[in-house]
């Protein structure tokens, strides 16, 4: 299969929709005139015109309420976030307005809105500019939440948002964005809600997402060599996730791990453990693990920085001991 | 002096009582325990709605505020469905998920009231550029009180639109309160349409009781909209008659100060006396209208209470398509 | 012991506060004039003007962060956020400003912020007006968030977050305000980071926090008559939240159930499972139970809002079949 | 025309100096790969934080923007201290925390660089709030650019500032670019200042390539605050000379404008003309002062060099006091 990289997977996802139906457009900070600050709308203004791939102001509240008006009035936004670090500015707009408009108004309209936000460490990026924030939106109703881990899947379900009549945030890993993976050539659909089981294994159970796959695939290779049968599930959609996939696996391997590049307290991984915890703790042999970014903002400095990354180690030592 | 069909008199007239009944039913329904939640009261400000929707069709978009009752009847919700919503049946607009603070009528181009102030202006930029981008002659019309004129939205909102020079109409209702701060107190400037020179967009200021005023300004900026002029700012100067809410215990002023300002300035009074006045309309055709409409809102809440509530299953519906 | 409301507790925390130290101030929407939408800044202009007891305009980006910049000013500000469900207006300036200033600038500065968020269901507060949405800053390094469930506590914990260098969300209910209960004399001050076992028992544990502490009482009550001797745990504070006190009482009850008004799925609840599912697991004799709010936004109707509520049969039925 | 002292005259030209030169470094070994994260520089902008800094004391605050270094400089931080925390050492102001974005020293009153656009607004409101409480003269200055001046905060935190006559400069350093959009296509009006019409405010417009005019309505400004007489808006027109960030690829513009605008208003240029004209100083004099500063930067590094990185145990320090 032809390799591609993850930015270009997501720019061939929005062209491909673009064709298909008149009513998607884009709009966000230097997404037009540059192509966006990773790459990932190169190409897109000259093909679809500058009306159709929209630069604006810095104006998060007005980009994020726009693209929900927008939507009301019968469009398909598609909204850029710039960093995922700035949803804060408009966290209203996404959790009292978008969130809640289809059901507080009793059904009476569709909310077709996609919000792309790139998260995750790149380095140097510090306190505002590195953040993984995709766990407050696993408590918050009305919201469909996906982020992928590869090229493959960056089109699948980037496709599968844009054509979702609800609102979807798709966050996508600014360090992502340049590697390369197999894509499949023409149309298809990742669904929405469903993980997906990317190494079978029979003694433990992985659980990620986004970037921190390859730190368990890379975790399962090295206990693979200690006779330690790892099963690696890529979550790939947080709302709604994936149950039964977890609770299938869980009750076949007995023992759960889950990693993810977010704060450990409170994030994706305590709500995994706690629904596991409640449905089939009698199946878990060991206790669940959970690795997560310690509690503290991002550090600027690169020996801090890297100190505040999720090792290989300490989830390799960290399986071994559960058995 | 402008002549005015007896259509949109009657329009005028009809849409300003209806308003009126409608709020003094609810006002006496939630003193009799009957309808949860908060409710603010749009007596006073009947001129503003009325006078902005008349130059509106369904086509046209409204976001709305917390005090959204007259903004829905204006653009032509059934009554019927708006009261039921209020008193959290199931035949209400929103089924009853919503209430008096999420009150919408997609069907007419109302896009729901807003519990957060400020909240609707971004909505209706949005749709806005909805409208621009399919090449539609509609308009978008965004309420909001003087208080959410010091919102961050409103200034996001109105760079935007006057950026992109969309068909948006921003309608500020100056009721000369924010709950319980007086204007002046927390604004720093005295006319909210001067906010508009830091935008290029115009900005005219009209007296929010007299709904001929609040008609012709409209007009203009929605002819404007229309033809691809862009945004305009419009203040209408009024005053909040009723407490905030109902229930509102108003210790920051005095009644004496309510009273008089409803005297002068009853915007449906002030109707009256005018087209009396200009004999425009006759002491008759003005109380079988009103007739007309007490027997409509009184029907509307027997509409109300005969509806059902909701199933207690239904909380899991309407969530996601 | 003399009774007040909570409301009233509050009330003798900010004055008794405000007199002993005169960079204390406080602001928010519709706080001085009226004395709070809930009374509970009553009479507080009267003895400290209006300087100290601050009306402020509608702007929460404004009114958050010119409390951060007043401490940074060397104030010590408090923050009323009328709801706090319009947190996400300003949650920018709570979790990029107010959250990371100390730490990105390397401890330059002290950060004495209270942040004042009434919460909860109401009767018919509707989508917008009833939202619980404390998890959120469990995932958010830099910032301590109490939440009190009682008269007594209220006002000691909001002494504690006076007191504090650090900034401190204090939520609170719109219920509870109303709800009068023992209030020692004199000064006293319930220490951030400390649960209290409010009630002591060997067969389950329940945590619980702010209003849902009477219901954790309630089921308890129900269950002493089935012989089943619950411990009731008031979280109290939810960042820090105090590992020590659960993991004993895990440990002696073997059993443990959580109890919050906040949508269940991403709660608080689930940091707590998780938390216990990692560190004493072999403890547990049954799945963890979370009982929390369905997967919907708060609906209007009274019918909705009470089949929103968590039910205390719900627990007592959840509880009896842990055994 | 006014006289100026040589000590001024020496302020800011060796404050101009010390940025520019402070920048080409950073710029030098950020492309040498010895700096991580994004930096932004200040090239073509050191006369707006020159020539309101020069109207500071210690005990005024800024709040500071991304592009913070010249702002750090002028308000008279360390140049070891910041170079150090730049390249991610534990001799840093941050102790490495920090980073460029997240410049800040507390100790002469620099509340911090900003990550978030717009970030500033409100803290150096709230900076004068606490100001005017504890009965000081001090005043608080926010610098931000044209992009941010559609950032909804500045709304608010203007308001506020008018609302409260709190003591607060609100300096746009207009520099015709946010990020890759010219300023014009996403922001409604030409001149920024216009939008202190909105809030009641005076609203002034400088070249901010010419340090003497931005000394001098700084000035005015800041008296004015310290008087009680309330905020400024002062608007600075300059060019941004570098790509938005080390590494922009820049391909929203061409070199040929930016080279143009470089040659008409280098600010430092400008100054060397304009002293040298009214012989207010002599070359020899610059040549000195430039040496010097050539020096204290190249020490900076060396300073910075030979710091070490922070611990990774210090990861856990500094979050809660
Ligand atoms: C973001 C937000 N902040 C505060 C409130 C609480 N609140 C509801 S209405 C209101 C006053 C609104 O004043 P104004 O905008 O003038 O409208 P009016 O009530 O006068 O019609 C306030 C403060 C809210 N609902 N949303
Ligand atoms: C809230 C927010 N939105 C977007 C960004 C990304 N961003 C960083 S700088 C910048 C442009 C800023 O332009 P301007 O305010 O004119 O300042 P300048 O860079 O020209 O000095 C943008 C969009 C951000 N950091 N914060
Ligand atoms: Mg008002
Ligand atoms: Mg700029």
């Amino acid at each position: 299969m032809r390799e591609i990289t993850f930015s270009q997977a997501t720019l061939e996802a929005m062209s491909e929709e673009m064709r298909r139906d008149k009513s998607i457009f884009v709009m966000g900070e230097d997404i037009a005139r540059q192509g966006g600050i990773f790459g990932q709308f190169k190409g897109l203004p000259q093909e679809f015109g500058f009306d159709r791939v929209r630069d604006t102001p810095i104006s998060e509240t007005a980009i994020m309420g726009a693209g929900v008006g927008a939507a009301l009035a019968g469009m398909r936004p598609v909204v850029d976030m710039h960093f995922a670090d700035f949803m804060g500015v408009c966290m209203d707009e996404i959790f009292n307005q978008m969130a809640k408009i289809r059901y507080m108004f009793g059904g009476q309209c569709r909310l077709p809105v996609v919000v792309r936000a790139p998260d995750g460490l790149t380095s140097g990026g510090a306190a505002q500019h590195s953040q993984s924030i995709e766990s407050w939106f696993m408590h918050i109703p009305g919201i469909k939440v996906v982020i992928p881990s590869n090229p493959a899947d960056a089109k699948g379900l980037l496709k599968a948002a844009i054509r979702d009549d609800n609102p979807v945030i798709y966050f996508e890993n600014k360090i992502l964005y340049r590697e390369k993976g197999p894509v499949p050539e023409g149309e298809y659909i990742v669904p929405i809600g469903k993980a997906n089981v990317a190494k079978e294994g029979k003694d433990v159970t992985i659980i990620s997402y986004s970037i921190m796959m390859k730190k368990a695939f890379e975790a399962a290779e090295i206990l693979a060599k200690d006779g330690i049968d790892v099963e690696v599930i890529d979550l790939r959609t947080i709302v709604p996730y994936d149950r039964e996939t977890i609770l299938e696996s869980v009750k076949k391997t007995h023992r759960l791990v889950i990693v993810h590049e977010a704060v450990k307290q409170g994030g994706v991984g305590a709500e995994i453990a706690a629904f596991v915890a409640e449905e089939a703790i009698d199946y878990l042999d060991a206790p669940i693990l959970r690795f997560g970014a310690p509690f503290t903002p991002v550090p600027f400095s690169p020996v801090l920085e890297n100190a505040y990354r999720i090792k290989i180690e300490d989830i390799v030592k960290g399986i071994k001991e559960m058995f | 002096m402008t002549e005015y069909s007896k259509e949109l008199l009657t329009y005028f007239y009809r849409t300003m009582c209806r308003i009126r009944l409608f709020e003094e039913t609810v006002e006496k329904h939630f003193l009799n325990g009957e309808i949860p939640g908060f409710v603010h009261l749009y007596i006073g400000e009947e001129a503003i709605a009325t006078g902005v929707c008349a130059n509106l069709t369904k086509s046209d978009y409204i976001e709305s505020t917390h005090r959204g009752h007259g903004h829905t009847i204006a653009k032509g919700a059934d009554v019927n469905r708006a009261m039921a919503e209020i008193f959290g049946r199931k035949t209400g607009f929103c089924k009853g998920k919503g209430g008096s603070m999420h009150i919408a009528d997609f069907s007419v181009g109302m896009l729901g009231a807003n519990g957060v102030v400020g909240g609707g202006f971004n909505l209706a930029v949005g749709a806005a550029l909805g409208i621009k981008m399919q090449e539609r002659k509609d308009v978008s019309v965004v309420f909001f009180g003087d208080g959410a004129s010091n919102r961050g939205t409103f200034h996001e909102g109105a760079n935007l639109a006057a950026a992109w020079n969309l068909p948006v109409i921003f309608v500020c209702e100056n009721n000369k309160w924010a709950s319980t701060t007086p204007h002046g107190s927390q604004t720093s400037v005295e006319n909210i349409s001067d906010r508009a020179v830091g935008y290029g967009m115009p900005g005219v200021i009209v007296d929010g009781n007299d709904v001929f005023e609040v008609y012709e300004a409209t007009k203009k900026a929605v002819e404007r909209a229309r033809q691809g002029g862009g945004p305009t700012l419009i203040e209408a100067k009024t005053y909040r008659i009723k407490g905030h809410f109902v229930g509102d215990p108003e210790l920051y002023r005095t009644k004496e100060e309510v009273k008089e300002q409803f005297e002068k300035n009853d915007p449906i009074k002030r109707f009256e006396m005018k087209v009396l006045e200009e004999k425009w309309m006759t002491e008759k055709e003005l109380a079988a209208i009103k007739e007309e409409e007490e027997e409509l809102i009184k029907k509307s809440v027997e509409f109300a209470k005969n509806s059902p509530f909701p199933d207690a299953s239904e909380i899991y519906e309407d969530l996601y398509v």
